[in-house]
C-alpha cells in the first residue's frame, strides 16, 4: 500500500514536472481516417469508354460430353439431335463461348444503380439457357420453367445464401436476388444431374458473356486504370490489367489454354 | 501555584506542545483510517461512479438512436395504418364510454358514502353477535340477540350524492342498506364491463400497434432505454452482491463489474476502452447458468467477496488458492460440473483440451477419471466373475447338504422346510448364471471396447522396415512432424535396446503375397471412400485431410505392402489372438491342440485352452472400410508409392538382432511406460507409469515440483498451476533443467507435439481438473436424456464420427472442410448430416444399420443407404454396448423418447393408393428420378435412398417435415423445396395436379409419407413399370430391366 | 411557559391577570438566567461534583486528591519521585504495555463479536472482518499489531528493570510476578496464532505443540514418556490441543484459553503487580546512587563457606 | 546476493516485529549503558571525594535546592502517560493501516508448510531444537528460563545497583543477563527469522530459500566424532555422563572464577547463602551449555554428546 501510494505520488509529481517544463508536444491527434466512400458519381457518357475484344482458345480442343436424357423423354424430344455439354463450346473462329469478362478491379468505391429489369434464366430442354449469365448484387434473377417435367433449381454459392426450390411444370417463375458479389455462382438440378448454369454476380454492370462469334462488349466505361477478368468453366479464369482514355475504344483478346 | 524556583525542569516545563503535536497526529490517523475504510479499501466506489457516467453517455447515444429508429417505425404506413384503425376505434365509442365513466364517477361518491355508513353499522352488529356468541347463559343471549334485532332495526341516515351535484337525505335499516350498497356495487361492475367489452376492439387493436412497434425495432425500446438511464443515473454507490444462501456463497464482482448483466450489451470499446464494465461476452452461457443462482466464482474463480483491490478481488494474491482463471483457460470454470461431458456446448477450448488428452495419448500414462477405462471394468468385472462363481459353488454345497438334511430330518414339516430351502437355493444359483452371462458377454464387449493410441507393436516384425524403427524412435516429429507419437528422450544406445526388444519381441509370421495395384485409382479411392475424414496426405501447407489419424505422406518408406493390405482390408485382422487369461498370445498350435481350425473373429472369441474371452482384434479404432481385394490393393499401391526416400535407404539395424540387448531394451520399455499407448507382448497388464491428473487442478501448489525453477518461476511471476502446466507442456524436461541425474532418474515425460493452442486447451483442462467447491445441489445433474448424450460423445469422438458426419450444429465435420468437397457436384456426395438424426432415424433400425452399415451379410462392398455415395460408412465392431450408447445419443440429441414405439401408420384405403401412385409417377413430381431403385443402370444417376429403406428407417413425423422444407432439416441437401404449397390447414402438391386429385381433400404430404413409409418392393417395381409405360418406347425396355433386376 | 404558569383562579380583571402573568414571566427569566450563570461554573454542579469529588483548582491537596479519589489514577500515588517523572529511567515500558493490554481487551472483545471457533466458520470469520466488516481489518490489524508490540515492551520492561536492579528487595517478589505476566504475555499471544485457522497458525501451533510431545514422563516422546504408557492420545499435547491432532477442539480450547482464561488469569495478576508496586514503595528509582563502600556486609546470615581462590579463609 | 529474497523476508508482516527488534533492542541497550555509565561517572566521581558524596544529591539528573524532590502525579506524570498513550495509539493506527496481519490459505494437515516456523518469539525455543532434543529445548530449558528468571532477586546478592543504572556496581549481573537475552535469546530469534530457510536448514542473509537444496551432513555423536570404539549402551552412558560431568566441573571452575574475578565480586560473593551459590552455578552452567552445544553442533557437526537408552543430550 506505502509503495503504491508513494509510486502515485511520483508519478503525479513527475507529471507536473513535465507540464511544468512546457514539453508542448501534443499526441497527434487521431483523425478519423475513414475515407468517405465517393457517391455515385454519375458517369459523364462524353467520356465513357468502352472495351471490347474476343476470347479464344488455343491447345487442343477436348471432346465434347454427350449428354444422356434418356430418363427424360419429354426433354430429350425438344432436341433434334444429340445433346452435348455446354462446359466447353468452341465457336466456329476458335474463339470461345459462355466466357464471362468483367471488370475485376478499379471500379472500388463507386457506386451503381441497380437495373429494374430481370436477368432471365430458362429451362428448355433440361438445359438452362443461357449456360453463364451475368447480374447484378441485387437485381432480380428469374428462373422459368418452360418443360413438361419437375426441376430444381439450385444455386451453389460460396458467398451468398444458398437454396433449393423445386419449379413444377408450368409453375410461377422463381424470383431471386444475390445480396453479394460472386464469381460464379453454380446453378444446378438435383433432379437432371447434367443440367448447370453459372451466374456472376457483381456490384457494377460491366460484364459480358462471349457468344457465338466469341466477342464481348463493355461499354460505358468511366476512363481510369483496371483489372479486366476472364472465366471460363472449363478453362479457370485469368485478368489482364487495362488503361483506358476518356472516349477510348479499346479491344482486348483473351486468349484461354487448356490447364494442364 | 507552588512557586516554581529556579525554573524546575520538570514542573515548569510545559507539554502542551507535545501533547497538541500527537494530538494532531492522532486526529490525522484518524482521519487516514477513515479515508482508508471509506475509500482506500472502497476502490469500487470509484469505479461506479465512472460507470455511471459512461454508461449515461451511452445509453444517451443510443436512446437518440433508438428515437430516431422508433420514429422511422412509427411513420411507416403499416403502423400509421394501425394507429388509424386504432384512433377510429376509440372514437366510435368514446361517447358511450364517457357516458359510462360519468355514471362510475357518481356510483363511486355514493358507494363511499354509504360504505362508511354500512361499515359502521355491521361493526356494532357482528360486536354484538360475539357477545351472543360468548353469553353464558341463555339469558344474556337473549338479551344481546334483542339488541341485535334492535340494531338492524334502527334507521341509518345517510347523505347520498345525487349527480347534479346535491345531497339527498335517505335513511335505511339495516338490511336494506346492506343490500343498496351490494346493488351500487354490482351496478359499478357491470358498467365497468360494459365498458372493457366496448373499448376491446380498440384494445386489441392498440396490442396489435405495440407488437407491430416491438417487431420493427432492432434493440431496446426507448422507453426500455429511458428507464436504464433513470436507474443508472440514480443508482446508489453500494455495494452489489450477489448471496446464495445454500451455497454461503457471496458474490460482489459486480461492484465494479457493473455492466455484466447489463441489458444493453457493452463493449470495451463503448466504455472507453475499459474492460471492466463490459457485459458478459457470452450471453446465452450466462442465461444458462444465471448468476443469482450460481454467483460469479464458481466458474471463474477469483474471491468473490473481496472488494479492497483488483488482485484481490481476482484472487491473485499469494495465498488464495482459486485465483481469476486467465481469458485463454477461462472455460477450466465449466469442468467443476461438466468434467463427464466430453463435448460440451460454449466451451470449445475445453473440449478441445479433452479432444488432445485422449487422442495425443496422454491418457496411455495417466489416470483420468472418466477418461477410457475399460481396462479397470475389466479387471472389476473378472473380479465379479469369479465372486459370481465362488457364490454359485456355495449354494450348489449348500443345497446338496441342505436335501441331506432333509433326507434326515425327523419330521415331514422340517424336512419340506429343508427342501423348500434347497430348491430356493438352486434357483439362485440359476439366477447367478444369468449374471455370469451377463457379466461374460459384458467382458466380451470391454474387450472390443478397449483402443489404444498407438498401433501394436506386436506385429512389428511383418509390418515394418527394420531400419527405420530406430530413426523413428531417434525423433518421430523429425520424421513425421504432425505425429501424436511423442518424443522421448532417448540416448542412442536406449533406442537401439529398444528396437532390439520390440523387434525380438514381435510375432513371426508370413503374411500372404499380395500382388500390386493400381496406383491412380488407388488415390482416387484414397480421397473419395473417406480416408481423408481421418488421415490426412501431404506436409505442411500441403497437408490435406483430418488429424485424427496419422499422416500418410511417407508411410511407403517404413511398412511392408502385403502388410498394407491386410490392413486396409480390415485394420482389426490380428496375427493372433491373445488371451487375458492366459496373459499371452495363442498360437495354432494352441487350437491344433483341441483340434480347432486356427480361426478367431468376432464370433469366435472364445480360449481354446480355458473358455474365457480373447482379444481378437487389433486395439485400434480404425474400421474396416469393406474394400473389395481389388481397391485395397490399389489403395495400398498408392500408399506404398507415398515415400521420400527408399525404405532401403535407412542404415541395417544389425543390432535388433542381437540378443544381448533385450533385457535393457525390456526394463527400458517399462521405464518409459510404452505400453499406455501400444500393445506389446508381455506388457498388456502393465498399469499407467503417471500421475493421476483428475484432481491436478487442485493439487496444492507445493505438491507441484518446479525444482530448481522455483525462484525464476516466482521472479517471472508464473508459480501458478497455470505456468507449471504451460512450462511442462512445452517442455516436459523443464524441470529436470539445472539439475545433475542418472538417465533413468530424469523426468520420463516426453515431449508431445503440441501447438501454443493445444498447450492453452491442456492447461485449460488440468486447471480445471479440481475437486469441485461447489456445492453438490449446485452441480449440473443431467437427466437422462443429458446423461445419453454425455455418454454418446465419448463413443462419437471415439470413432471420430465427426470426420464424416456434421453431428453438432455450427461444427463441420473434416470432410466437409476438405478443397475436395467444396466443389457443387461434390458437396452432394458428402456423408449425411447428423443433426435431428434422432428425429429422423428408428432407433431399432439405427442399431442394426451401426452392426451392419452395408445392410447385408452377402453384398459388402456397398454403402447400405446411400448406396451412390463413394464415401463408406464403414464397418466399426461396435460393441453391442457402444451401439446402444450411440443410439441413445441420437435420440436425445433430437429429443426424441426411448423406447421408441413406433406409431400407427393408417392403412392406405385403394383410393388413397391410386392416389399416391399417380402422384408418384407424375412427371411433375420427379421423386424415382433421384432416388435410388435398386436397378443399376437408374441408381448410377440417382442421389438419394431407396424408399424401400423408408418403412423401416424413418419416423413418419420428421418424414412430413422433411418433405415440406429439407433445406431446413439439411441446409444444401439436393433435395428441392417447395413442393408442397399450403392450401388453408392442409399442404397441397405444388405442380400440376393429376385430374383425380380434385375429389381428395386430405393432404397430399400425409399421403405421399403413408404410402413411402408402407411401400414394398413389389409396389415399387409397380410405380417403376408405370413411369416407363407413360414415358418414351425406350424407357420402357428401361423399366422392364428394372422388373428383371428386382 | 407564560400560559402554565397562569394561575387557574376564579376569574380576576384583565388588568390584574397581566400584572400576574408579567410577575410571574420575570421571576421566570430571573431563575433561568441564574441557572445559567451557574453553568458557567460547570464544577459546582451537583452533576458534577458527584463524580469528581475534589476541587480541581490548582492546589498541591487538590493535586494530591484528584489522583487519590479516582479509581484509575488511584494506582499512582499522589506524589512522585521527580525525576521518575522523565522517560529516561522508566522508558514507559510497563505503562506501554498495560496500555497495550488495554488497547487488546477493547479490540479483542469487538473481534469476539464477529468471530465463531469453529473449524467451519473461523477461517470465513476472518475473510468477513478482512472484507466486510466495517473497520475490520483494521481491528484485527491493531489486534495483531498490538499483540506483536506488547511483547516487544513486555521484554524491554524486564530487560529495564534488570538495568536499573529494581528486582532487588524489597521488590524481589514483584519480579517473580512480573515474569509470570511475561510467561502470559507470550501465552496469550501464542493461543491467539490458531484462531484464523490458517495455514500459518496451523503450523506455528502444531510445531509449537510437537514440543509437548516431547516432556519428560507427561509426553510420549519424551524422556520415560513412553515407559509411563503415554500415547498420543493421553499425553500432556493432547490436553492441550483436545485432540491428537490439531483440530477443532484445539481451536475451541485456544480460544477460551486466548479470550477468557490466561486475559482473568493476566489481569490479577496485573492487580496484583501494580498493587505490589505501590506497596514496595513505587516504582524504584532513579534512586541516589549507592557506593561501594557504604555496602554492609549483612549481620546475620549465612556464613561464606566458600574458599576465595587466594586460599585465604573468608573473614568473618 | 538475492536481494529479493531479503526483502522477502523483512517485509513479511509478521516479521516486522523482528524488524523493529533490531533497532529497538541495540537502541535501549546503549540508551540504558549511557545512563548506566553517567552513573559509574558520578560514583566514581564521589567516591574519590568523599565529602562531596555527602552533600550530592547523587543523582545524575539535574537538581538544585528548593527543587521539589517529589512532585505531584498529577499533572506531571499523568501527562507524561498520556503522552505516552497517544504516540502509542498512533503508531499502533499507523502500523494498522499500512500493514496487513497476515493470511494464508485455510488450515490443511496434509499441506505441510516448509518452513514451518512458530511465532517470532518461540523461535528462539524453535533454534534450540536443533541443539537439543525436543524434551530440552521445548520443555526443560523453557521452564529453566522461568525459574531462572524468577529466582534472579533472590540470588543476586549486590545489594548495589538497587534503583539507579549503574555497571561498573553490576558487572557480571548485567554482562550475564546481557548475554542471555541479547545474545542467546534474541539473537536466535534473528536467526531462526532471517537464516532459517526450508527444511529449517542455514542460509546466509541473501542466500535464495531454495526448497530443493541438499546439504550433506553427518551427525555424529560425540564419542564417534573422537573415535572412540564405544559401542556398549552402557558405555556410551558412562562416556556422555562423565563428559557432561566434566563440562559441569570445567564451567563450574569458570564461573567461580568469574565470581571470585576482584574484591567486589570476592565481597558479593561472601554475602552468598550456599543455596544462593549453588543455584548460580547451576543456572550459569546450564546458560553455557546452549552455545558449548550449539558450537558443537554447527562447527563439529555432533549431535549428541550423551547417549543413554532413556535420553540424549
Amino acid at each position: 500500500m506505502n509503495l503504491r501510494n508513494i509510486a502515485a505520488f511520483a508519478s503525479l509529481f513527475l507529471l507536473l514536472l513535465v507540464i511544468g517544463c512546457g514539453s508542448a508536444e501534443q499526441p497527434a491527434e487521431e483523425t478519423a481516417a475513414t475515407e468517405a466512400a465517393p457517391a455515385a458519381e454519375p458517369i459523364d457518357p462524353a467520356t465513357a469508354a468502352t472495351i471490347s475484344g474476343k476470347v479464344s482458345f488455343e491447345g487442343t480442343a477436348p471432346r465434347r460430353r454427350r449428354i444422356r436424357m434418356d430418363a427424360e423423354v419429354a426433354c430429350a424430344q425438344m432436341h433434334s439431335g444429340p445433346v452435348y455439354s455446354e462446359n466447353f463450346v468452341l465457336n466456329d473462329n476458335g474463339t470461345l463461348r459462355n466466357a464471362f469478362v468483367y471488370v475485376k478491379s478499379g471500379l472500388e468505391g463507386r457506386s451503381f444503380p441497380t437495373p429494374p429489369d430481370a436477368v432471365v434464366l430458362d429451362q428448355k430442354g433440361c438445359m438452362y439457357t443461357p449456360h453463364v449469365v451475368g447480374a447484378m448484387v441485387g437485381q432480380t434473377v428469374r428462373v422459368l420453367n418452360s418443360d413438361q417435367t419437375t426441376h430444381n433449381v439450385h444455386p451453389v454459392p460460396k458467398n451468398n445464401r444458398e437454396w433449393n426450390r423445386s419449379q413444377a411444370p408450368g409453375a410461377n417463375a422463381i424470383e431471386a436476388t444475390f445480396a453479394r458479389d460472386e464469381i460464379m455462382i453454380p446453378v444446378k438440378c438435383n433432379v437432371h444431374p447434367w443440367m448447370k448454369s453459372y451466374i456472376g454476380v457483381l456490384k457494377h454492370p460491366y460484364f459480358a458473356v462471349t457468344g457465338e462469334d466469341g466477342t464481348f462488349e463493355i461499354g460505358n466505361l468511366p476512363p481510369g486504370d483496371y483489372t479486366l477478368g476472364v472465366w471460363h468453366e472449363s478453362l479457370g479464369s485469368s485478368e489482364m490489367q487495362i488503361s483506358v482514355a476518356a472516349q477510348e475504344s479499346k479491344t482486348v483478346d483473351f486468349v484461354l489454354e487448356k490447364a494442364g | 501555584m507552588p512557586p516554581q524556583p529556579n525554573h524546575d525542569p520538570i514542573t515548569g516545563r510545559s507539554m502542551s506542545g507535545p501533547i497538541l503535536l500527537v494530538t494532531i497526529l492522532l486526529v490525522l490517523s484518524t482521519f487516514w483510517a477513515l479515508y482508508d475504510e471509506f475509500f482506500g479499501t472502497r476502490p469500487w466506489k470509484a469505479y461506479q461512479a465512472r460507470f455511471a457516467s459512461k454508461y449515461s453517455r451511452l445509453l444517451q447515444e443510443k436512446l437518440g438512436e433508438q428515437k430516431k429508429a422508433e420514429e422511422d417505425v412509427r411513420n411507416s404506413t403499416a403502423f400509421q395504418r394501425i394507429e388509424q384503425q386504432t384512433r377510429e376505434a376509440e372514437e366510435a365509442v368514446a361517447p358511450q364510454v364517457s357516458e359510462i365513466d360519468r355514471e362510475v364517477r357518481d356510483l363511486d361518491r355514493r358507494i363511499t358514502v354509504l360504505r362508511d355508513a354500512f361499515q359502521i353499522a355491521r361493526g356494532e352488529v357482528t360486536a354484538l353477535i360475539y357477545q351472543v356468541e360468548v353469553a353464558s347463559s341463555e339469558r344474556a343471549k337473549e338479551k344481546f340477540r334483542a339488541q341485535v334485532e334492535q340494531v338492524r332495526q334502527r334507521l341509518v341516515e345517510v347523505e347520498l350524492p345525487v349527480p347534479d351535484g346535491t345531497t339527498e337525505n335517505r335513511s335505511y335499516i339495516y338490511d336494506e342498506l346492506e343490500s343498496e350498497y351490494d346493488r351500487l356495487k354490482e351496478r359499478k361492475a357491470e358498467l365497468i364491463a360494459q365498458r372493457v367489452r366496448l373499448l376491446e376492439s380498440a384494445n386489441q387493436l392498440r396490442a396489435q400497434r405495440d407488437t407491430y412497434l416491438k417487431d420493427n425495432l432492432v434493440g431496446l425500446s426507448p422507453l426500455a432505454l429511458e428507464g436504464i438511464l433513470r436507474r443508472t443515473k440514480e443508482a446508489p454507490i453500494k455495494i452489489r452482491q450477489i448471496h446464495v444462501k445454500e451455497a454461503d456463497l457471496v458474490e460482489r464482482c459486480e461492484s465494479c463489474h457493473l455492466g455484466t448483466r447489463e441489458p444493453l450489451l457493452i463493449t470495451a470499446a463503448d466504455m472507453g476502452g475499459e474492460r471492466v464494465f463490459a457485459s458478459h461476452p457470452n450471453g446465452e452461457l450466462l442465461a444458462l447458468h444465471d448468476p443469482e443462482r450460481f454467483g460469479c466464482s464458481p466458474c471463474h474463480n477469483g474471491n468473490g467477496r473481496a472488494t479492497a483491490s483488483v488482485v484481490k478481488g481476482h484472487g491473485r494474491h499469494k495465498y488464495w488458492l482459486w485465483p481469476l482463471y486467465h481469458p485463454e483457460n477461462v472455460e477450466a470454470g465449466c469442468q467443476q460440473c461438466h468434467v463427464s461431458d466430453f463435448v460440451l456446448d460454449h466451451a470449445e477450448t475445453l473440449n478441445r483440451g479433452k479432444e488432445l488428452f485422449r487422442l495425443r495419448g496422454c491418457i496411455g500414462c495417466h489416470r483420468y477419471e472418466g477418461f477410457d477405462n475399460q481396462n479397470e471394468v475389466l479387471v472389476s468385472v473378472q473380479k465379479q466373475l469369479q465372486q459370481l462363481a465362488d457364490r454359485r459353488k456355495d449354494s450348489e454345497i449348500e443345497a446338496e447338504r441342505s436335501i441331506q438334511a432333509g433326507d434326515r430330518a425327523e419330521t415331514n414339516q422340517e424336512a419340506q422346510r429343508l427342501y423348500q430351502h434347497a430348491e430356493n437355493l438352486r434357483v439362485r444359483a440359476s439366477n447367478l448364471d444369468a449374471q455370469t452371462d451377463q457379466l461374460q458377454r459384458r467382458s466380451g464387449n470391454l474387450l472390443r471396447e478397449i483402443k489404444q493410441v498407438g498401433p501394436s507393436l506386436k506385429e512389428i516384425r511383418v509390418k515394418l522396415q527394420p531400419g527405420w524403427i530406430p530413426v523413428w524412435l531417434t525423433d518421430p516429429h523429425e520424421w513425421r512432424p504432425t505425429t501424436k507419437m511423442p518424443r522421448f528422450r532417448l540416448q542412442d544406445d536406449e533406442v537401439q535396446a529398444i528396437s532390439a526388444f520390440l523387434w525380438q519381441n514381435a510375432i513371426q509370421a508370413r503374411l500372404p503375397r499380395q500382388p500390386r495395384g493400381n496406383a491412380v485409382r488407388g488415390k482416387e479411392l484414397f480421397e473419395t471412400r473417406g480416408c481423408t475424414a481421418c488421415h490426412s496426405m501431404g506436409e505442411g501447407e500441403n497437408q490435406v485431410g483430418g488429424t485424427f489419424a496419422a499422416n500418410l505422406s511417407r508411410v511407403g518408406e517404413k511398412v511392408n505392402y502385403d502388410y498394407l493390405v491386410r490392413w486396409i482390408h480390415n485394420p482389426r485382422e490380428r496375427t493372433r489372438p491373445y488371451c487375458p487369461f492366459e496373459k499371452r498370445d495363442l498360437t495354432p498350435a494352441d487350437y491344433a491342440k483341441h483340434g480347432l481350425p486356427f480361426e478367431f473373429d468376432l464370433d469366435h472369441a472364445t480360449c481354446p485352452n480355458d473358455g474365457h474371452q480373447l482379444q481378437v482384434q487389433q486395439m485400434t479404432v480404425m474400421p474396416s472400410l469393406r474394400l473389395t481385394w481389388q481397391d485395397t490393393r490399389d489403395i495400398a499401391t498408392y500408399l506404398i508409392t507415398q515415400r521420400r526416400q527408399g525404405a532401403n535407404d535407412y542404415a541395417a539395424a544389425d543390432f535388433l538382432e542381437d540378443n544381448s540387448l533385450f533385457e535393457t531394451g525390456k526394463s527400458l520399455v517399462r521405464h518409459y511406460g510404452c505400453a499406455g499407448c501400444h500393445e506389446i507382448a508381455g506388457f498388456e497388464q502393465e498399469g499407467r507409469i503417471g500421475t493421476e491428473l483428475t484432481l491436478e487442478g487442485s493439487k496444492p501448489i507445493e505438491r507441484l515440483d518446479f525444482a530448481l525453477l522455483t525462484h525464476e518461476a516466482e521472479r517471472e511471476g508464473w508459480y501458478n498451476h497455470k505456468g507449471f502446466f504451460e512450462h511442462k507442456l512445452a517442455d516436459p524436461a523443464v524441470y529436470d533443467q539445472g539439475k545433475v541425474r542418472k538417465p533413468e532418474e530424469r523426468l520420463r515425460m516426453p515431449k508431445p507435439n503440441l501447438a501454443p493452442d493445444d498447450i492453452d486447451a491442456l492447461t485449460t483442462f488440468l486447471l480445471g481438473s479440481v475437486n469441485p467447491t461447489v456445492p453438490e445441489q449446485f452441480r449440473y445433474n443431467p437427466d437422462d436424456r443429458r446423461k445419453d448424450i454425455q455418454e454418446g460423445w465419448w463413443v462419437v469422438t471415439k470413432y471420430n464420427c465427426m470426420g464424416c458426419h456434421q453431428i453438432r450444429i455450427g461444427k463441420p465435420s473434416v470432410l466437409m472442410t476438405l478443397p475436395r468437397y467444396q466443389d457443387p457436384d461434390w458437396r452432394e456426395q458428402l456423408p449425411p448430416n447428423l443433426i435431428g438424426a434422432g428425429a429422423r432415424l428408428n432407433p431399432d433400425w439405427l442399431a442394426q444399420f451401426l452392426a451392419n452399415p452395408a445392410l447385408s451379410e452377402s453384398n459388402l462392398n456397398r454403402n447400405g443407404v446411400r448406396t451412390y455415395l463413394q464415401a463408406r460408412m464403414p464397418t466399426f465392431n461396435f460393441s453391442p454396448g457402444e451401439i446402444r450408447k450411440l443410439v441413445r445419443f441420437f435420440q436425445a440429441l433430437s429429443s426424441q423418447p426411448l423406447p421408441y414405439v413406433p406409431p400407427k401408420i393408417e392403412p392406405l384405403s385403394d383410393q388413397e393408393r391410386t392416389l399416391a401412385r399417380q402422384l408418384f409417377t407424375h412427371p411433375a413430381a420427379p421423386c424415382l428420378r433421384c432416388h435410388a431403385t435398386g436397378d443399376a443402370v437408374h441408381d448410377r444417376t440417382a442421389n438419394a435412398p431407396n424408399f424401400l429403406t423408408a418403412p423401416e428407417r424413418l419416423k413418419p413425423d420428421w418424414t412430413r417435415r422433411w418433405l415440406l422444407d429439407p433445406a431446413r432439416i439439411s441446409p444444401g441437401t439436393a433435395m428441392p423445396s417447395g413442393l408442397f404449397r399450403q392450401e388453408g390447414e392442409r399442404w397441397v402438391f405444388a405442380g400440376p395436379l393429376p385430374p383425380t386429385f380434385r375429389n381428395y381433400s386430405g393432404d397430399h404430404a400425409n399421403l405421399l409419407v403413408r404410402y413411402m413409409l408402407q411401400i414394398t418392393p413389389a409396389e415399387q417395381r409397380l410405380l417403376l413399370s408405370r413411369m416407363a409405360r407413360a414415358s418414351s418406347p425406350s424407357t420402357v425396355g428401361l423399366a422392364a430391366n428394372l422388373l428383371k433386376s428386382h | 411557559m407564560a400560559d402554565e404558569n397562569q394561575p387557574q383562579a376564579p376569574k380576576k380583571g384583565l388588568g390584574a391577570v397581566l400584572e400576574e402573568a408579567k410577575e410571574g414571566a420575570r421571576a421566570l427569566k430571573e431563575k433561568v438566567q441564574e441557572e445559567a450563570a451557574a453553568l458557567k461554573e460547570p464544577e459546582k454542579t451537583q452533576l458534577f461534583r458527584s463524580i469528581f469529588r475534589v476541587k480541581h483548582d490548582d492546589q498541591p491537596r487538590n493535586r494530591s486528591l484528584s489522583v487519590l479519589t479516582n479509581v484509575f489514577f488511584h494506582l499512582h500515588p499522589a506524589k512522585i519521585n521527580r525525576d521518575a517523572v522523565r522517560y529516561n529511567y522508566t522508558w514507559g515500558m510497563g505503562g506501554i504495555t498495560f496500555f497495550l493490554f488495554l488497547v487488546l481487551s477493547f479490540t479483542g472483545i469487538l473481534l469476539m463479536f464477529y468471530y465463531h471457533p469453529t473449524k467451519a466458520q473461523a477461517f470465513r470469520d476472518i475473510l468477513y472482518l478482512e472484507h466486510d466488516v466495517p473497520f475490520g481489518k483494521l481491528l484485527r490489524n491493531m489486534h495483531r499489531w498490538g499483540a506483536h508490540l506488547m511483547i516487544i515492551t513486555v521484554w524491554l520492561h524486564m530487560f529495564r528493570v534488570f538495568l536499573t536492579g529494581s528486582y532487588k528487595r524489597p521488590r524481589e517478589f514483584n519480579w517473580c510476578v512480573g515474569v509470570l505476566l511475561l510467561v502470559l504475555t507470550l501465552l496469550l499471544s501464542f493461543t491467539g496464532y490458531l484462531l484464523p485457522d490458517d495455514q500459518l497458525g496451523f503450523w506455528a501451533v502444531t510445531v509449537g505443540t510437537n514440543m509437548a510431545r516431547a516432556t519428560p514422563l507427561l509426553g510420549h516422546e519424551g524422556p520415560l514418556g513412553a515407559e509411563l504408557g503415554m500415547t498420543p492420545f493421553n499425553d500432556v499435547r493432547f490436553a492441550l490441543l483436545g485432540g491428537s491432532i490439531v483440530d477443532s477442539n484445539a481451536l475451541l480450547r485456544s480460544y477460551i484459553w486466548h479470550c477468557i482464561a490466561i486475559p482473568l488469569v493476566a489481569f490479577i495478576f496485573m492487580v496484583v503487580h501494580f498493587w505490589r508496586v505501590r506497596k514496595d514503595g513505587g516504582i524504584s528509582g532513579p534512586a541516589p546512587v549507592m557506593l561501594e563502600t557504604e555496602m554492609k556486609d549483612p549481620r546475620k546470615g549465612p556464613r561464606p563457606v566458600i574458599m576465595t581462590p587466594s586460599g585465604t579463609p573468608p573473614r568473618p | 546476493m538475492d536481494w529479493h529474497q531479503l526483502w522477502q523476508i523483512i517485509s513479511t508482516p509478521d516479521n516486522v516485529p523482528i524488524v523493529a527488534i533490531l533497532f529497538l533492542i541495540p537502541f535501549y541497550t546503549w540508551y540504558g549503558l549511557r545512563q548506566a555509565l553517567a552513573n559509574d561517572r558520578l560514583i566514581a566521581e564521589l567516591e574519590a571525594d568523599p565529602q562531596k558524596a555527602k552533600t550530592h544529591h547523587r543523582k545524575t539528573q539535574p537538581w538544585k535546592p528548593g527543587w521539589e524532590k517529589e512532585v505531584h502525579v498529577w499533572p506531571y506524570l499523568m501527562r507524561m502517560e498520556f503522552l505516552v498513550a497517544l504516540i502509542v495509539t498512533v503508531i499502533l493506527m499507523v502500523w494498522s493501516i499500512t500493514l496487513n496481519a497476515p493470511l494464508e490459505e485455510p488450515a490443511n494437515p496434509n499441506l505441510t508448510m516448509n518452513p514451518a516456523k512458530a511465532p517470532w518469539y518461540f523461535l528462539g525455543l524453535q533454534e534450540m531444537l536443533v541443539y537439543f532434543d525436543p524434551w530440552i529445548a521445548g520443555v526443560v530449558m523453557p521452564t529453566l528460563i522461568i525459574i531462572g528468571l524468577m529466582a534472579i532477586p533472590y540470588v543476586d546478592a549486590n545489594p548495589l545497583g538497587n534503583g539507579y543504572y549503574t555497571f561498573k556496581q553490576r558487572r557480571i549481573a548485567i554482562l550475564s543477563f546481557g548475554f542471555g537475552f541479547i545474545v542467546l535469546w534474541i539473537s536466535m530469534i534473528i536467526i531462526g527469522t532471517f537464516i532459517r530457510g526450508p527444511g529449517w536448514m542455514w542460509f546466509w542473509p541473501g542466500q535464495t530459500w531454495d526448497h530443493n537444496r541438499l546439504v550433506f551432513e553427518v551427525n555424529r555423536d560425540l564419542h564417534e566424532a573422537l573415535g572412540l570404539p564405544i559401542t556398549s549402551m552402557w558405555a556410551k552412558s558412562i562416556f556422555g555422563g562423565l563428559v557432561v560431568g566434566l563440562f559441569y566441573l570445567g564451567a563450574g571452575y569458570a564461573v567461580h572464577k568469574l565470581m571470585t574475578i576482584n574484591e567486589f565480586t570476592r565481597r558479593i560473593l561472601r554475602r552468598m547463602s550456599l543455596v544462593q551459590y549453588v543455584t548460580i552455578q547451576f543456572f550459569f552452567i546450564t546458560m553455557l551449555s546452549l552455545p558449548a552445544k550449539m558450537v558443537l553442533r554447527l562447527v563439529f557437526r555432533i549431535k549428541y554428546v550423551w547417549v543413554t537408552p532413556w535420553f540424549n543430550v
